[in-house]
C-alpha cells in the first residue's frame, strides 16, 4: 500500500494545478452532501490518506450499476480509480480476464488482508448456488471468501442492498442481499436501480477520505446524507401536492403544467433518495422532472409495491372480488339474521295472550 | 401568464411556463446571502453556499439571477474542465460554477467574499511556476549562447 | 291471568320492528334528547334523559334482534332483563314521560323516542309494571263506559242541559247523520258547555250529528298505559258504534291522546281501515271556516295565548287550524316562545296527570310552561285538549296564577258564533 | 433484506385493506338488511300528509338543529358539526383519498389544498376532544357513555392524527406512519358495522322512518 502515491502527488505528476485540486475538493465535498466549509478537510484527507485496494464483485445483476457509475461526473469513476482508490478487481472494467482476473483478486486480498474494501453489485441466489457463478465459483462462496478479509463492504444497487428485482415475487432464484449473508462486517447499502452515479462515487469517496465512522447510516444501512429525506420532501412539484393539484394522466393539462404525479403512482413520499436535488445525467433531470412518477427503487421490495402506476393510497390487493363476496355474504347474513329476528317476533306474537285490564297486575 | 406569452407556441410556451415553476427556495437563499454579506462587512467572515444542496426549480434560478444580476468581473479558469467565476451585480457576492471536460456541471456555489480563493494564485502553483521559470530562463540562455 | 316478566318481555318482543332497530342502531348517545325533555330540564337529573328510559328495550333488541347480540347471548355475555330492572324503570317510563314528542323532534339521527316509549309501555304493562292509577282507570273503563266509571246517565243529563240551553234538539243514537261526536269524560263531567258549543256551531253550519250511548267515551287509557289489548277493546266500542249508526265521520273532541287513539292508532289496533273518517273538532271547525259555514262576530280584546296539546299538534299534525280560528275571534293573540310544533308540554299528558305517584315530579316539570306563560303575561290561555285544560288550571292555581282564565277553543268559537240568520 | 415498515405498509394496502373492506361492506349490509328484514306493519290509518316525501325530506332537514337547541347544548352541536364537516373535508378532499375513491368506484373530483385539509383535520380533532370532554364532565352524557362511545371517539380521531403525522413527518418513519395511518383507517372500517359508527349509515333510515311517521300524520318532523 505504501507504494501507492497520494492524490496531490498524482495530480502534480499529471500537470494539474493546485487550483484544480481545490476545484476537485469543492466538487467532491458538494457531492458528498457535506457543507462547503468542510472542503479544506476533504483536501487534507486526500493529501494524507493512502488509496486503499477495492475489490468489486458483480453477482446476479444487470450491469446497470456499473454502467451508471462509469457515468458519474463528480467524482468520475476515473477519478476514483486513478485518484482515490486502487480498483484491483472488477470483472467488467478490468483488462485481465479468466484465471488472470481471479488471480488479481486473490493477490489483492492477500496483499491487503483485513484492509481492503469490497464493493458488491447484484443479489446472491441461494435457492441454487449454480444459478450464478464466476470462474466456476458460486456467488455465495465468492462473497463469503472475499468478505472474510474485508475492512468493510459497500452494497451498491438495490439488488446487493435488498435483493432487488431478482428478489421480487416469486423470487425464483432465492435471491438475497449481501446483508442477508454477511453479518460480521460493516456494510453500507447504496440502493437504487441503479443508484445515482455520484451517490455511489461520493459514498466511496467519503468512505475512503473520512473513514467508515464518518458515514451515518439509517436502519436500512443507507448513508443518511443521501437517503435521509424522501424524494417527496425535496421534490420541486411538492408545492402542487400541497395545493392539491395533481396530474390525472400523462398527457393532461396537469401533466403539462408540471403538477404532482402522486395520482399517477409516484412513490416519492415513501422513497428516500436525493434524486430531486442531485438529479441524474450530471444534474440534468430526474424521473419526476421528466414527467414520470418515482418507482421507489431505493426501497426494499420496490418491485412489489402494488404497481408503479397505482397511487400509494390505493389498495394493492384483490379487494374487488372480496368486495363482491362481502356484498353477497353480508346480505345473506343480514337476511338470515333478520329472519331469526322475525321468527323471534312471530313466536312472541303466537305466545301473546289477549289480556284485559284486569290481567295487568301480578296476582300471587 | 404575461400577455407576451400569447404569441408563444410549443416548446417556447412550455419553457416559459416552466420558468415559473418554483419551490420557493430562492427567497431564503437570498436572505442567507444577505446575512452573509452583512457578516463579511462586519467581521470579514467569508461564506460559501452550495447550490447543489438546495432543491431549485427553474423559477428559483430565475429569481436568483434577477435579484443578483450581472457584475463587473468575470473570469474563466481552465483546469480539469472549465470553471466560471463571476462577481454578481452585488459586489462581494460571487457565483462559481465548475464544469468538467465535457462541459457538464460539476458543482455550483455562491461565495460571499472579497476575492474567491480559487482566483488567487496558490502557493504550490507559484512554487512550481518559479521552478518552471528557472528552467525556461536556462533554456533561453542556452539557446542564445 | 296474572302479569309475568315473560309476558312482558314477550309483549316487548312483538314491538321490535325495522324503525326501532334503525333507531337503536343510530343512537350515538349524544344526550341532546335530554335538552328537549321537560323532566330533565326542570330537574337536571340525568336519569330523565329520554333515551335512557329505553335502555331495557335497547337491551332486548341488542340481545335478540342483532346477530352480534345473539352471539353474545349464546356465550352468556348478554345482560338479561330482570323483573327488578322493570321495577326500576317503571317510574322512568311512566312518571317522567308525557310522550310529548319533543325528543323525537330534536334527535339528530331522527330517532322517534316517543314512539318507542309507547312500545316500551306494552312490555311494562304486560309484566305488571303499569302504574296503579292507570291500571285502575283501565279496569273502570273496561267494566264501565269511562275511566270514571259509567257516565251514561251523566251524558243523558248533559245533553238535556245543552239542549235546553241552546234551544236546539240534540238526538242521541241517531243513525245516518254526518258525524258522531265522542267526548272525553272530563268534558262530560265538567259541564254541558262542550256539547252546547258543538250543537250551536253544527246547527249554524248545517251539519248533522249525534252522540252514541254505546260509544261516547273518547279517552283511551290503553294508549297511555301502553296495552294494545285494552286499547283495542276501548277503541272498538267507538268504531262499532259509528258503524252501527252509519255515520260519515267521527269527531274527536278536545283531547290529545283520544285523538291519537281514534285517529292514528285505532285502525292499526283493530287491524282494518275505518269505513268512516275521523276528524278532530278543531280540524272540522277550520274546514267549516274555510267553506264559509262558520262565521263569527266580535272579537275578544283580552291578551290571549294558545297552548298546543302535544298529541294534537306535534304528534297529531294540527297546527295552523287552531290559529286560523283564534285569529277570527281574538285581536290580542300572542304566541308563547316555542309555540306550535315545539311547544312545551303541560306536564299532564301520557298518563302522568292521572298518575298520582307522579304529582310532585309533574309539578316541577310544569315550571318551564309556567315561565313561558309568565313571559307573555296573558289574561287567557286557550287550548284544544280537555286534559291540558285541566292541568293548566290546576297547576296555575297551585301557583296562585288562577287569575289567568283557561278556555277550550271550541267553546270560545261558539261564544263568538254569528247566530243571526 | 427487507424493510419491516414497508412490508407493513404493503400489508395495510393489500390484505389489510381487503379484510377491512370486506368486513366493512359485509358488515354494513348485514346490519342494514337485518334491520330492513324485520319490517314494519302497514299503517292502516288514513294518511293526512305524505309519509314518503316527508321521510326523504327529513333525512336532510334533520341536519339543522331546531331553534333554541344550539344554546342548550353548544358543545355537542358545534363539536358535532365541526367534527363531521372537518372529517368530511379531510377525507374527501385530500388528493390521496380521492385517488382511493377513484380506484374504488371511478369517481374523481378536485382536491383541496393542504392548508384547508389540515385546518379541517385539526378542527375535527379538537371537536372530538371537546365531545370527549362533555362525556366526562356533563352528567347526561356521562350517564349515557359506554365503552362503545369511547372506542368510537378514539377510532375516529386516530386516522386524522396519524394522517397528519404521516404527511408532515412529525415523528416516526414516513413509511411506518403511512402504514399506521392506513391501518388506523382500516380499524375504523372494521369497527364500523359493529359499533355506533353505524349511525353514519342508519341515520338516513332512522330519519326517514321518523319523517314518514310524522309525515303520515301531517305533522312536522
Amino acid at each position: 500500500m505504501a507504494d501507492k502515491p497520494l492524490l496531490p502527488d498524482l495530480m502534480k505528476a499529471h500537470g494539474i494545478s493546485r487550483r484544480g485540486f481545490l476545484k476537485y475538493c469543492a466538487t467532491l465535498t458538494s457531492a458528498m452532501a457535506l457543507p462547503p466549509m468542510l472542503a479544506p478537510k476533504v483536501a487534507h484527507a486526500l493529501e494524507t490518506t493512502a488509496r486503499p485496494s477495492v475489490i468489486w464483485l458483480s453477482f446476479q445483476e444487470c450491469t446497470g450499476c456499473t454502467e451508471a457509475i462509469t457515468r458519474s461526473h463528480a467524482p468520475t469513476i476515473e477519478d476514483l480509480i486513478f485518484n482515490v482508490i486502487s480498483l484491483d478487481y472488477h470483472h467488467t472494467l478490468q483488462a485481465a480476464s479468466g484465471d488472470a482476473a481471479e488471480h488479481a483478486r486473490e493477490q489483492a486480498m492477500k496483499d491487503n488482508w483485513g484492509n481492503y474494501l469490497v464493493v458488491v453489485d447484484g443479489s446472491i441466489p441461494i435457492g441454487n448456488p449454480g444459478y450464478s457463478t464466476i470462474a466456476g465459483i458460486s456467488n455465495l462462496d465468492m462473497l463469503k471468501e472475499t468478505a472474510e478479509g474485508a475492512a468493510a463492504i459497500v452494497a451498491v444497487g438495490t439488488c446487493a442492498a435488498y435483493g432487488g428485482i431478482p428478489h421480487a415475487d416469486p423470487n425464483p432464484t432465492g435471491a438475497v442481499s449481501v446483508s442477508d449473508i454477511i453479518t460480521d462486517k460493516p456494510i453500507i447499502n447504496v440502493p437504487g436501480c441503479p443508484p445515482i452515479p455520484i451517490v455511489m462515487t461520493s459514498v466511496l469517496a467519503q468512505f475512503l477520505t473520512f473513514g467508515l465512522e464518518s458515514i451515518e447510516v439509517d436502519k436500512l444501512g443507507r448513508p443518511k446524507a443521501f437517503f435521509g429525506e424522501t424524494i417527496h420532501d425535496r421534490c420541486y412539484r411538492r408545492p402542487f401536492y400541497d395545493k392539491g393539484l395533481f396530474a390525472e394522466g400523462f398527457d393532461d393539462e396537469g401533466a403539462r403544467e408540471g403538477w404532482c404525479l402522486y395520482k399517477l403512482g409516484c412513490k416519492g413520499p415513501t422513497t428516500r433518495s436525493v434524486c430531486a436535488t442531485v438529479k441524474w445525467n450530471n444534474g440534468t433531470s430526474f424521473p419526476i422532472q421528466a414527467g414520470h412518477g418515482c418507482l421507489g427503487c431505493t426501497e426494499p421490495d420496490f418491485w412489489d409495491n402494488g404497481g408503479f402506476y397505482k397511487p400509494l393510497s390505493v389498495p394493492a390487493g384483490e379487494y374487488r372480488k372480496l368486495g363482491l363476496a362481502a356484498v353477497a355474504g353480508g346480505a345473506a347474513l343480514g337476511v338470515a339474521g333478520g329472519a331469526v329476528g322475525r321468527a323471534n317476533k312471530a313466536r312472541a306474537a303466537r305466545a301473546h295472550e289477549t289480556v284485559d285490564a284486569h290481567d295487568l297486575e301480578k296476582k300471587t | 401568464m404575461s400577455t407576451n406569452s400569447d404569441n408563444l407556441h410549443g416548446r417556447e410556451a412550455v419553457d416559459l411556463l416552466k420558468s415559473h415553476i418554483s419551490t420557493g427556495n430562492a427567497r431564503p437563499v437570498l436572505q442567507e446571502i444577505h446575512a452573509a454579506l452583512e457578516a463579511l462587512l462586519a467581521t470579514g467572515t467569508t461564506s460559501t453556499i452550495d447550490l447543489g444542496a438546495i432543491p431549485f426549480g427553474p423559477g428559483d434560478e430565475r429569481l436568483l439571477d434577477e435579484v443578483l444580476g450581472k457584475g463587473e468581473l468575470s473570469a474563466t479558469l481552465d483546469v480539469l474542465g472549465t470553471s466560471h467565476v463571476e462577481e454578481t451585480g452585488i459586489p462581494g457576492v460571487w457565483r462559481i460554477d465548475h464544469f468538467d471536460q465535457n462541459g457538464e456541471t460539476l458543482s455550483r456555489f455562491v461565495e460571499v467574499t472579497f476575492l474567491p480563493e480559487i482566483l488567487k494564485t496558490q502557493r504550490a502553483d507559484a512554487e512550481a511556476g518559479l521552478a518552471r521559470l528557472a528552467i525556461r530562463l536556462e533554456e533561453h540562455d542556452s539557446r542564445t549562447h | 291471568m296474572t302479569a309475568t316478566l315473560e309476558r312482558g318481555l314477550n309483549a316487548l318482543r312483538e314491538q321490535i320492528d325495522a324503525p326501532v332497530a334503525s333507531f337503536f342502531t343510530s343512537c350515538v348517545s349524544c344526550g341532546l334528547c335530554a335538552e328537549a325533555c321537560l323532566f330533565y330540564k326542570e330537574t337536571g337529573d340525568p336519569q330523565y334523559t329520554p333515551i335512557h328510559k329505553l335502555e331495557l328495550m335497547q337491551r332486548l333488541w341488542s340481545n335478540e334482534y342483532t346477530l352480534l347480540g345473539r352471539a353474545k347471548s349464546m356465550l352468556g355475555l348478554g345482560k338479561k332483563i330482570t323483573d327488578e330492572d322493570l321495577t326500576e324503570w317503571e317510574t322512568l317510563v311512566y312518571d317522567s314521560c308525557t310522550m310529548c314528542g319533543r325528543c323525537t323532534m330534536v334527535c339528530p339521527v331522527g330517532n322517534d323516542i316517543t314512539m318507542m316509549i309507547r312500545k316500551m309501555r306494552e312490555g311494562m304493562s304486560a309484566s305488571g309494571h303499569g302504574p296503579v292509577d292507570l291500571v285502575g282507570a283501565a279496569e273502570r273503563h273496561t267494566d264501565g263506559t269511562s275511566p270514571m266509571g259509567d257516565l251514561t246517565k251523566a251524558l243523558h243529563a248533559r245533553v238535556k242541559q245543552a239542549s235546553a240551553e241552546t234551544g236546539l234538539e240534540i238526538e242521541l243514537d241517531k243513525p245516518g247523520v254526518d258525524y258522531m261526536l265522542i267526548l272525553s269524560s272530563h268534558e262530560i263531567a265538567s259541564g254541558e258547555e262542550m256539547i252546547a258549543a258543538v250543537a250551536r256551531i253544527m246547527h249554524k253550519a248545517g251539519v248533522t250529528w249525534t252522540i252514541s250511548t254505546e260509544g261516547f267515551e273518547a279517552t283511551n287509557v290503553g294508549i297511555q298505559l301502553g296495552n294494545r289489548d285494552v286499547a283495542r277493546n276501548l277503541v272498538s266500542r267507538v268504531v262499532d258504534a259509528a258503524e252501527k249508526l252509519g255515520v260519515k265521520g267521527v269527531i274527536s273532541p278536545e283531547c290529545g291522546h283520544a285523538f291519537q287513539a281514534i285517529r292514528w292508532e285505532g285502525p292499526n289496533l283493530i287491524g282494518r281501515e275505518y269505513p268512516f273518517e275521523v276528524v278532530h273538532i278543531i280540524e272540522l271547525l277550520d274546514k267549516l271556516r274555510a267553506e264559509g259555514k262558520l262565521k263569527t262576530k266580535g272579537k275578544d280584546h283580552d291578551r290571549i295565548t294558545f297552548h298546543d296539546p302535544c298529541q294534537i299538534n306535534r304528534r297529531g299534525g294540527i297546527n295552523k287550524e287552531p290559529r286560523n280560528l283564534l285569529n277570527m275571534v281574538s285581536d290580542n293573540f300572542i304566541e308563547t316562545e316555542d309555540a306550535g310544533t315545539m311547544n312545551w308540554c303541560c306536564s299532564g299528558g301520557g298518563g302522568v296527570g292521572a298518575n298520582t305517584r307522579a304529582n310532585d315530579l309533574q309539578a316541577k316539570a310544569f315550571n318551564i310552561k309556567k315561565r313561558q306563560i309568565e313571559a307573555v303575561a296573558p289574561e287567557k290561555i286557550v287550548t284544544m285538549c280537555a286534559f291540558c285544560h285541566t292541568t293548566l288550571e290546576n297547576q296555575l292555581e297551585a301557583r296562585n296564577m288562577d287569575d289567568i282564565e283557561v278556555l277550550g277553543l271550541t267553546e270560545m268559537m261558539a261564544e263568538y258564533l254569528d247566530d243571526e240568520d | 433484506m427487507n424493510n419491516p415498515y414497508f412490508d407493513l405498509l404493503m400489508w395495510a394496502r393489500g390484505p389489510g385493506f381487503d379484510i377491512a373492506l370486506t368486513i366493512l361492506i359485509g358488515g354494513i349490509l348485514l346490519r342494514v338488511v337485518e334491520i330492513v328484514v324485520l319490517g314494519r306493519k302497514k299503517d292502516l290509518a288514513k294518511p293526512k300528509g305524505s309519509p314518503v316525501s316527508q321521510g326523504i325530506k327529513t333525512i336532510f332537514t334533520r341536519s339543522v338543529p331546531r331553534k333554541g337547541m344550539m344554546k342548550d347544548a353548544p358543545v355537542t352541536y358545534i363539536g358535532g358539526y365541526v367534527f363531521h364537516i372537518g372529517f368530511f373535508i379531510a377525507f374527501f378532499f385530500l388528493g390521496a383519498h380521492i385517488a382511493l375513491v377513484d380506484d374504488l368506484i371511478g369517481l374523481n373530483w378536485p382536491a383541496a389544498n393542504k392548508a384547508l385539509i389540515e385546518t379541517a383535520a385539526a378542527a375535527s380533532v379538537i371537536a372530538l376532544l371537546a365531545l370527549a370532554w362533555t362525556r366526562v364532565k356533563d352528567p347526561v352524557r356521562r350517564a349515557l357513555t359506554r365503552f362503545d362511545d369511547w372506542l368510537v371517539l378514539v377510532l375516529s380521531g386516530l386516522p386524522l392524527v396519524t394522517g397528519y403525522v404521516a404527511v408532515n413527518q412529525i415523528f416516526g418513519d414516513p413509511t411506518l406512519m403511512m402504514a399506521v395511518h392506513i391501518l388506523s383507517a382500516e380499524l375504523l372500517m372494521i369497527a364500523f358495522p359493529f359499533t355506533k359508527l353505524m349511525h353514519a349509515v342508519t341515520f338516513a333510515m332512522a330519519r326517514y322512518y321518523n319523517g314518514s311517521i310524522q309525515g303520515r300524520k301531517g305533522a312536522e318532523s
